[in-house]
């Protein structure tokens, strides 16, 4: 080899190493392998592999019961269907149900105890300083009027009878419940009638004519059964007529057979006059007219009222009215059912309509909801409003089941101003107007054992079993575990409480059970004990209220003390309320934007398709948008007697013109919306305009 | 000439770089958690037939590498003496942990293969595409793509994907040859998932 | 597959079981309607009558499975899309993807989704992954299969049982998820089947059929404002971005 | 792509486009395998030098490719098109017959416009000129325009005894210039001897073949000095930077120093001018 | 400084000066880089395409550069196999041309397509029927076609050149250029009008879909039209701008002019066969798939000017002005001409791509448009970059146009 290798040399050796490198199956064989590595990337997760396992069990979201066929891989659950056949949902899931396993990975959930001073600042807690602080408030708890108020998000569960026995134990302990949707309805109901009587439910399943003031009968969660049994008509079961009053077109109003736009907060009015028409149409059920005391005063109380020129400002023609009206009286099955969401004249207008139409006690009516064997009476519990005002050191928050929102002002409100605390039991941190929250991380659907009680489209209730489909999150805790190391005392785990339920439904010897693996329900009786039963709804059965006598109809008054004077003045109000320029209707929310609902998936149906309208935004008709100069997807700022506040526009031909329509619940609404529901913001809106009007202006950001 | 001498270098070289180091470094070579004599559980010692641990489920899929529950049956306690089952029952039984098996013939995430279809549908045999199993007293040293990330087991023992032997490599060209001969149908759904 | 959108409330869960059933990733930080990687929307249409009496209908749009010279099919340059004769559905295999979107641009029911972003799940959520079917990648595009996963997973079961595949054995995760059953599915080439019957009862259209790619998902509706305003074909010109 | 890849249908759609797909590559394979192989072969033949006078004869402009039969008058404008090599070229031959027949009289120009030109010596394009000694070697030295040019023969990279040398390859390479240029070698040969600073010719070689045609692309004295007078012009012509014509006024003799004359950034330029250089 | 490497007798501004012009289109070079790295990177969220505008306006501008780089494949094909002598002046700056503008497009593709490490599937497991399938083959064998015509004209440079294999290597080559200028013009041919193919065969996009001949939609042999003429006329239009910036004649007026002509005649055989497709598709395509050819025109700012502009008043009127004798008289008004009938080219690109994904075909669909992001906006910035430094590098020392040095002396 001669001593220099020349450059020429080395380009000789690069040539041939490139021909022998082409064949050889470096080069072809890298080429592949790199086209196989980007089809696994290692940052890709991969779905596990293991066995595939199927369970039942019911959703216990909210307060339908559905019940859930789940689909599990390696014990994990990985899709979840709704169960066929189930009495309750009929194999039907909402939205918010087909997401309910991934609410315990959700990002924002809380896995300790946190703790959250003045609503923003997050630090670690532990127990201990919790307890301490809990029981520091016991013992100083002197006066008569209790210290420590435990509000339960849901009652009704096995889980409120516990709440409901700390309360006894603690003497400076009072049980509270959060505002219930019915319960307004209820203690309006109770006031017509001499005897006591228990809550009504509206029986869509056999009703035949459904006129609904507003209800989200198919929106969203929780409404997946009574869509069904709306829509899905077969031979036998054909479609019931549905009559949608309300102002902005929802979903209900959409598959509805008549719309009616009304302007809004005029609602009330349109109730009575139907109920007028009824009277003086002649058409009141003679069996109706023998039950009431004082017919005769609500016809003259109706005729004084002077509807007429009201009728004309809520947009719906007299023709309409009597219309209604006549199908009301004719129809036997038919039913009224007003928004939950509804102020409250127009809740008693809605009664007072179901009175004249004579739709309670009746199949396809008002029918009586029964009471849930072995969980405790919560229909008179007090709220957190009815407590006075800084009186209370610490309010224990059990919202491990998602229930109605409690207003975030109230809390400031009860609290010892700078000492009280908050303590709640909830998986995700919802931060409060107080100086100090601690939050102490809950179970959520799937992780532990807890009990649901539902209410069907038929108006019966049920008790089903969630069960533990995933192994649960080290340190979260279920109500029973939570008093008991709040108490320190020993406290009966969920599963004893649950068998002394289950035990009592079966005692109580009334209700069909349903079996997943036998195709009819069976009565309790016809089980051998209290196993069976367990072993049953453990297997994702449920026990349903039976077919229940059709009862009879008390005697009842239409016009209690003070409903009088309250609807003359509502209508007096509405008479001489001018109609705002721009008015702001706020919707329930379909998807009830919160943290308890909303897992990552709902994107889809609402940033990724705009199938629901995106946070932050409002809807108006295309017309409003021009009148005030403003484009579809153009960021506009919307004023609420002075409060400003950005939102995105949406054109949508379904709100009427000049109405703004915005979800409750998401984003800067929720903000316009805490300051609506706030009293200083209440009050400021005019006396004569209801409170579910809010004169706004919008302009061009 | 001298100029060619160079050139040939070069060629050579790269070529033994190619056909022979490259394999080797292509792939790693990885040991199993802890060994597992096929021999002693079904030969004459304890003689399981294979279906006891590798069960095909009624709804079709397969179990492949049985879970822990199947060895806790027999090895809730120390049998043998082997190092291998003390670790086995220390480490795995008694925590109740999935031993994290390296599955030679672990095939890509995006392709299934339905083990009821080829066994009871087709009546294939285990070795049609494993090779013969069952009978080795240790196992092989896991050897991973470090590219790819794939087992060997898919691409096959030789670099150039000549198949030895016919269970040596399930590449998909290997199973389309398969489904053609038998007349099954061969498209992208029958297969990706 | 026929879908009687008389029935349909546009609630969603059809999504939303269609996104869980197919391992869909969560909307990445950023995503707007038009870069949203969902394999089926539900577009709320309004049928173009006057103020008070003017109603929307909710139409569920996925792939159609066009079997008559399917534009994407014809055009997918290295084969990624197929024709599947046996089933009809049209198969689009993400590791062959190359992600030149030429698909996305044939396709008339923009029923085609691309991976813009890398798909990100929750620190947890991966565990409620579907093992039947694959997690894709960025930079593939997407679109609906009739959940071809179950059907897969319905012959293994049925070759496990050594029977052949019957009718009811697969349906996709839309069908089963619909509360008020507004989506019936089954084999069209069987005229005994529920969905022959549906599809042929006289109020059912099918979308941009004049394009003559023969979608094979049908729309039936008794209201004929609501027929015309879906198979009107001079393209409505109104700006309004229409949302929920 | 290939038979034994998924995938592959033998359709006649697939067919045909892989058909072709497959002609155009081995088109094209061959092609630059033609042409690799092509140069490999005339690497190893010497025909290197002869290659590389024709590449640059391509690349030279049309004034330096004008044929010589101009300066004798025999025709109008024309140029060249065998790479100066007159034994192939038809026309010449035709031409020769003329004048060996008396019909065409070679007319010597009036004067060689102020350069010597010798009648015993032969020049060649390259500003060379070749004679012939009566022991059959040959002597080779600058002719009268490219002394005035290259004056000190330090600057002159002269080859070594015994090497082979080439018609039309590089002999000699000037260093002055920043790039270097070459003067070609009039003939085949192996030099024989270098000559020495002071002597009127570089070099001394013994040419390969003494035939006529050897010589037939060399220049004659009588048209030498029309063709010395035009070379002068061209120089002048690549200098002047811009339009501007020939500025010598007619009559005036060029300089002796010529090397002086030239602007030191255009003597690159120059050079490659004279000595044929593309 | 870098005296060696210019060609002999010609005049090139001093390396300082050279660095000065070649540095700004570096630094947009490396910022076009960056932009490609966080493509690459971060994935193709970086840009503004979406489901709908699933062509961005990258390759839209791609086409574009293809369309115009069709110079290269024409003039070789009147040079080598029509013998048209005197556009030898351009072939060497053509061909680099070409060569810039499709190693540029494939640049662009590589970040434009979403698994660049898979591009080769395409040749694995080619769809016969698919037109991206030939564009993709026809492209690749192009690009090495003009690879290999570039060669020599690198290899002549002066210094390389000395090298004694460079020589034989690129002398061999050139005596072999014909073979390369017919396998470039058959390729050429090809995919030009596959790119036009791509959006003629859309059943799916009725603005777009045109009726077939043979196998191919009539935009296939429209877009082999439209490029055949805009090369030439952007040859023009690039010799003419070279020589304005290098301030020395670089090409003989004759040959601006047969350029010209050349443009012109096809220009015009492309308009009226533009036209007559218009009006089949106006009258009997559209319509057949139940579309009114006017409500494609009734969007945002697509009026109905767009047609009379690509096809009128950047077609008809330059097509006419390359062919009328008097304007070739003075280069000015060429080279407008040329301009003009290059940007009736670009319009037709814009018009196929952008409004074609921008039309509703749904009858609930909206109109969509786009704005591309500024990583789209510096990708493609660093391709025009990488094409001026390419050319300002071989305008430097390569002889690109061998009329120089007689045109400078003269």
């Amino acid at each position: 080899m001669n001593s220099s290798i020349s450059r020429r040399d080395l380009l000789r050796f690069a040539g041939g190493g490139v021909l022998g490198l082409l064949l050889s199956p470096l080069p072809w064989k890298v080429l592949d392998d790199s086209a196989i590595w980007t089809q696994n990337w290692p940052w890709i997760p991969e779905p596990s592999r293991g066995p595939i396992t199927w369970s039942a069990s019911t959703c216990s979201l909210c307060g339908a019961g559905c019940g859930v066929r789940v689909r599990s891989s390696n014990g994990h659950p990985v899709s979840l269907a709704g169960q066929a056949g189930h009495p309750m949902s009929a194999g039907t899931l909402c939205a918010t149900g087909l997401l309910a396993h991934h609410l315990a990975c959700h990002p924002s959930r809380v896995l300790q105890p946190i703790r959250i001073t003045n609503g923003t600042e997050r630090t670690a807690a532990d127990m201990a300083t919790i307890v301490a602080a809990i029981h520091a408030a016991h013992s100083a708890s002197t006066s008569a009027s209790p210290a420590i108020a435990v509000i339960d998000s849901r009652p009704g569960r096995a889980a409120s009878r516990l709440l409901m026995e700390l309360a006894h134990q603690w003497p400076s302990a009072a049980y509270g419940v959060a505002p219930q949707a019915g319960r307004a309805r209820t203690d309006l109901i109770r006031k017509h009638f001499r005897t006591a009587v228990p809550e009504f439910a509206a029986d869509i399943q056999h009703a035949r004519l459904i006129v609904s003031f507003g209800a989200p009968l198919v929106d969203g969660w929780g409404t997946a059964a009574t869509a069904r049994t709306l829509l899905a008509e077969t031979s036998a079961h054909p479609r019931p007529r549905l009559i949608q009053i309300e102002p902005v077109r929802s979903r209900t109003a959409n598959v509805a057979e008549t719309w009616i736009p009304v302007t809004p907060g005029t609602e009330h009015v349109c109730a009575l006059a139907i109920a007028q028409a009824i009277i003086e149409g002649r058409r009141m059920k003679s069996a109706v007219r023998a039950r009431a005391e004082d017919a005769a005063a609500l016809a003259a109380f109706l005729h004084d009222l002077d509807l007429p020129p009201a009728v004309r400002r809520c947009g719906i023609s007299d023709a309409r009215i009597l219309e209604i009206a006549r199908s009301l009286s004719d129809e036997p099955a038919s039913v009224v059912v007003a928004s939950p969401a509804a102020p409250e004249e127009v809740q008693s207008a809605v009664l007072l309509l179901n009175l004249v139409a004579g739709t309670f006690f009746r199949e396809g009516g008002l029918r009586p909801l029964p009471e849930i064997p072995g969980a405790a009476r919560t229909t008179d519990a007090r709220t957190l409003e009815d407590f006075d005002d800084h009186s209370l050191s610490v309010i224990i928050l059990d919202e491990s089941a998602a229930g109605a929102d409690i207003p975030a002002a109230v809390f400031g409100q009860k609290l010892k101003p700078g000492s009280g605390i908050v303590v709640s039991l909830s998986p995700f941190a919802a931060p409060r107007p107080v100086p100090i929250q601690y939050v102490i991380p809950a179970a959520v659907w799937g992780e532990r054992l807890t009990d649901v009680a539902g209410t069907s489209p038929a108006g019966e209730i049920s008790v089903g079993l969630a069960m533990p489909v995933m192994p649960a999150r080290p340190d979260t805790f279920d109500t029973a575990a939570f008093l008991g190391a709040v108490t320190g005392t020993s406290q009966p785990s969920t599963e004893e409480i649950l068998r002394q339920r289950i035990a009592a439904i079966w005692s109580g010897r009334r209700g069909m059970v349903y079996d997943p693996s036998s195709p009819t329900l069976r009565p309790v009786h016809a089980f051998g004990g209290t196993d069976a039963l367990w072993s049953v709804l453990q297997s994702g059965g449920c026990w349903i209220d039976g077919p229940r006598p059709a009862g009879s109809m008390p005697a009842f008054r239409f016009l209690p003390a003070g409903l009088a004077e309250h609807l003359t003045k509502r209508v007096a109000a509405t008479k001489a309320a001018t109609a705002p320029a721009l008015a702001l209707v706020i919707t329930s929310d379909p998807l009830r934007r919160d943290q308890a609902f909303d897992a990552t998936l709902m994107s889809k149906v609402r940033d990724e398709s705009g199938l629901y309208l995106p946070c932050g935004s409002v809807a108006i008709h295309p017309t409003t948008a021009e009148a005030h100069n403003v484009g579809v997807g153009d960021d506009a700022t919307l004023s609420i007697n002075g409060t400003t506040l950005p939102v995105h526009i949406a054109c949508d031909s379904s709100v009427p013109p000049g109405l703004v329509s915005a979800m409750d619940g998401d984003g800067p609404v929720a903000l316009a919306q805490s300051k609506i529901s706030d009293r200083s913001v209440g009050s400021v809106a005019s006396a004569t305009s209801a409170p579910s009007v809010i004169p706004v202006t919008l302009w061009k950001a | 000439m001298k100029s060619i001498r160079w050139f040939v270098a070069g060629f050579v070289v790269m070529m033994l770089f190619g056909w022979v180091i490259f394999p080797a470094i292509l792939y790693t070579h990885e040991e199993q958690p802890l060994q597992f004599s096929h021999k002693v559980h079904s030969g004459e010692t304890v003689g399981l037939p294979c279906q006891d641990c590798h069960r095909l489920s009624a709804d079709g899929r397969f179990e492949g590498v049985p879970a822990i529950a199947k060895c806790a049956e027999c090895h809730a306690e120390a049998i043998g003496s082997t190092a291998d089952e003390r670790l086995l029952v220390e480490e795995y039984v008694k925590k109740g942990r999935e031993i994290p098996w390296l599955v030679y013939a672990r095939g890509p995430q995006n392709a299934s293969f339905p083990h009821a279809s080829h066994l009871i549908g087709a009546g294939l045999a285990c070795e049609r595409c494993h090779g013969s199993q069952g009978t080795a007293e240790s196992l092989p040293a896991f050897r991973r793509n470090r590219i790819s990330g794939e087992s060997q087991a898919i691409w096959g023992t030789s670099i150039a994907g000549f198949k030895m032997a016919e269970w040596d490599g399930m590449k998909m060209d290997d199973c389309a040859r398969c489904h053609r001969e038998r007349g099954v149908a061969n498209t992208c759904l029958k297969c990706h998932k | 597959m026929v879908i009687d959108l008389d029935r349909c409330t546009g609630c969603g869960a059809c999504v939303i079981a269609c996104a869980v059933e197919n391992n869909v990733p969560p909307a990445h930080e950023g995503t707007t309607p038009r870069t949203g990687l969902t394999w089926m929307r539900v577009v709320r249409v309004d049928d173009g009558r006057s103020f008070p009496d003017t109603r929307s209908v909710f139409v569920p749009l996925m792939c159609q499975q066009c079997d008559h010279h399917t534009p994407c099919v014809s055009v997918c340059p290295q084969n990624a899309v197929e024709y599947d004769e046996e089933t009809g559905i049209v198969t689009q295999v993400p590791v062959r993807c190359l992600g030149c979107r030429y698909c996305m641009t044939a396709c008339p029911y923009h029923a085609r989704y691309f991976n813009w972003w890398d798909p990100e799940w929750p620190a947890g959520m991966e565990q409620t992954l579907n093992p039947d079917v694959s997690t894709r990648m960025r930079g593939v595009a997407e679109k609906c299969n009739f959940c071809h996963g179950r059907l897969q997973a319905a012959r293994a079961k049925a070759a496990a049982g050594s029977r052949p595949l019957a009718p009811d054995d697969y349906q996709p995760a839309c069908v089963e998820a619909c509360p008020t059953e507004a989506i019936v599915f089954g084999d069209l080439n069987d005229p005994r089947s529920t969905v022959s019957a549906a599809a042929s009862s006289p109020d059912t259209f099918r979308l941009l059929e004049h394009l003559g790619t023969g979608p094979k998902v049908r729309y039936r509706s008794r209201s004929a404002a609501v027929r015309e305003s879906l198979t009107r074909n001079s393209v409505s010109s109104e700006k309004e971005q229409v949302h929920g | 792509m290939f038979p034994w890849v998924y995938g592959f249908t033998w359709s006649t759609g697939n067919l045909i486009f892989l058909g072709i797909f497959f002609t155009v590559v081995i088109v094209i394979g061959l092609t630059l395998g033609l042409s690799v192989l092509r140069s490999l072969r005339s690497a190893q033949s010497n025909e290197i030098a002869h290659i590389r006078w024709k590449s640059e004869f391509h690349d030279l402009p049309a004034a330096a490719r004008t044929c010589r039969h101009i300066f004798a008058g025999d025709t109008r404008e024309r140029t060249c098109a065998h790479d100066f090599d007159c034994g192939t070229c038809t026309a010449h031959r035709h031409i020769e017959e003329l004048r060996r027949s008396g019909r065409i009289v070679l007319h010597r120009p009036a004067g060689s416009g102020g350069f010597s030109v010798s009648s015993e010596r032969l020049y060649h394009r390259g500003h060379t000129w070749l004679r012939r000694e009566p022991d059959g070697t040959v002597v080779v030295g600058l002719d009268d325009l490219a002394s005035r040019l290259v004056t000190d023969r330090s600057t002159l990279g002269l080859p070594p005894v015994h090497a082979a040398v080439f018609r039309n390859a590089p002999l000699v390479t000037i260093r002055r210039a920043s790039a270097g240029t070459r003067i070609l070698a009039p003939i085949d040969g192996e030099i024989v001897e270098v000559g020495g600073e002071g002597c009127e010719w570089l070099v001394r070689l013994r040419p390969r073949s003494l035939g006529t045609d050897a010589f037939a692309h060399l220049l004659r004295p009588a048209e030498a000095a029309g063709w010395l007078q035009y070379e002068f012009e061209r120089l002048q012509r690549s200098l002047a930077s811009g339009g501007v014509g020939v500025t010598m006024a007619d009559g005036g003799l060029p300089m002796q120093e010529l090397a002086s004359a030239v602007p030191v950034d255009a003597w690159d330029r120059a050079l490659g001018e004279v000595f044929l250089e593309p | 400084m870098d005296s060696s490497l210019i060609p002999r007798g010609l005049q090139r501004t001093s390396f300082p000066r050279f660095l000065a012009w070649v540095l700004p289109w570096v630094a947009l070079l490396g910022v076009g880089l960056f932009a490609v790295y966080l493509c690459l990177a971060y994935g193709l969220n970086q840009t503004n395409m979406d489901n709908r505008f699933a062509f961005g306006a990258w390759i839209y501008l791609d086409l574009t550069v293809i369309a115009l780089g069709a110079g290269a494949f024409f003039t070789g094909f009147l040079l080598y196999i029509l013998r048209r002598k005197e556009l030898a002046a351009v072939i060497n700056s053509a061909v680099v041309i070409g060569f810039i503008c499709y190693s540029g497009a494939v640049a662009v593709l590589m970040v434009d397509v979403g698994q660049p490490l898979r591009a080769w599937f395409t040749f694995w497991h080619p769809n016969v029927h698919s037109m991206l399938t030939e564009v993709t083959f026809c492209i690749t064998c192009y690009l090495t076609v003009l690879a290999i015509e570039y060669v020599p004209l690198i290899l002549k440079n002066r210094k390389l050149r000395k090298n004694a294999s460079m020589l034989l290597f690129e002398f061999q080559l050139h005596k072999l250029m014909v073979v390369f200028a017919g396998i470039g013009t058959f390729l050429s041919f090809f995919h030009q009008g596959s790119l036009g193919g791509l959006y003629g065969v859309l059943v799916g996009r009725p603005f777009a879909f045109r009726p077939a001949f043979g196998i191919w939609p009539s935009t296939f042999f429209l877009f082999i039209l439209s490029a055949a003429a805009a090369g030439p006329s952007f040859i023009l239009l690039t010799s003419w701008l070279v020589s304005k910036i290098a301030r020395k004649p670089l090409v003989a007026p004759d040959v601006y002019r047969t350029l010209g002509r050349i443009s012109g005649s096809i220009l015009l055989v492309y308009v009226l066969l533009k036209a007559v497709d218009t009006l089949v598709w106006i009258n009997r395509t559209a319509p057949g798939l139940g579309f009114q050819a006017s409500s494609f025109y009734r969007y945002g700012d697509f009026g109905s000017w767009i047609l009379f502009a690509e096809i009128v008043l950047l077609g008809l009127l330059p097509a006419l002005m390359l062919l009328s004798s008097r304007v070739a008289q003075h280069t000015g008004w060429l080279v407008t001409a040329a301009a003009m009938a290059c940007s009736g080219i670009v319009l037709n690109r814009f018009v196929m791509t952008i409004q074609t994904l921008a039309l509703p075909t749904l009858p609930f669909d909206a109109f969509l448009s786009y704005v591309p992001s500024w990583q789209e906006v510096a990708t493609f910035l660093a391709v025009i970059a990488y094409g001026v430094l390419v050319y300002s590098f071989s305008f430097r020392y390569l002889n690109l146009f061998p009329q120089e040095r007689e045109l400078r002396s003269a």
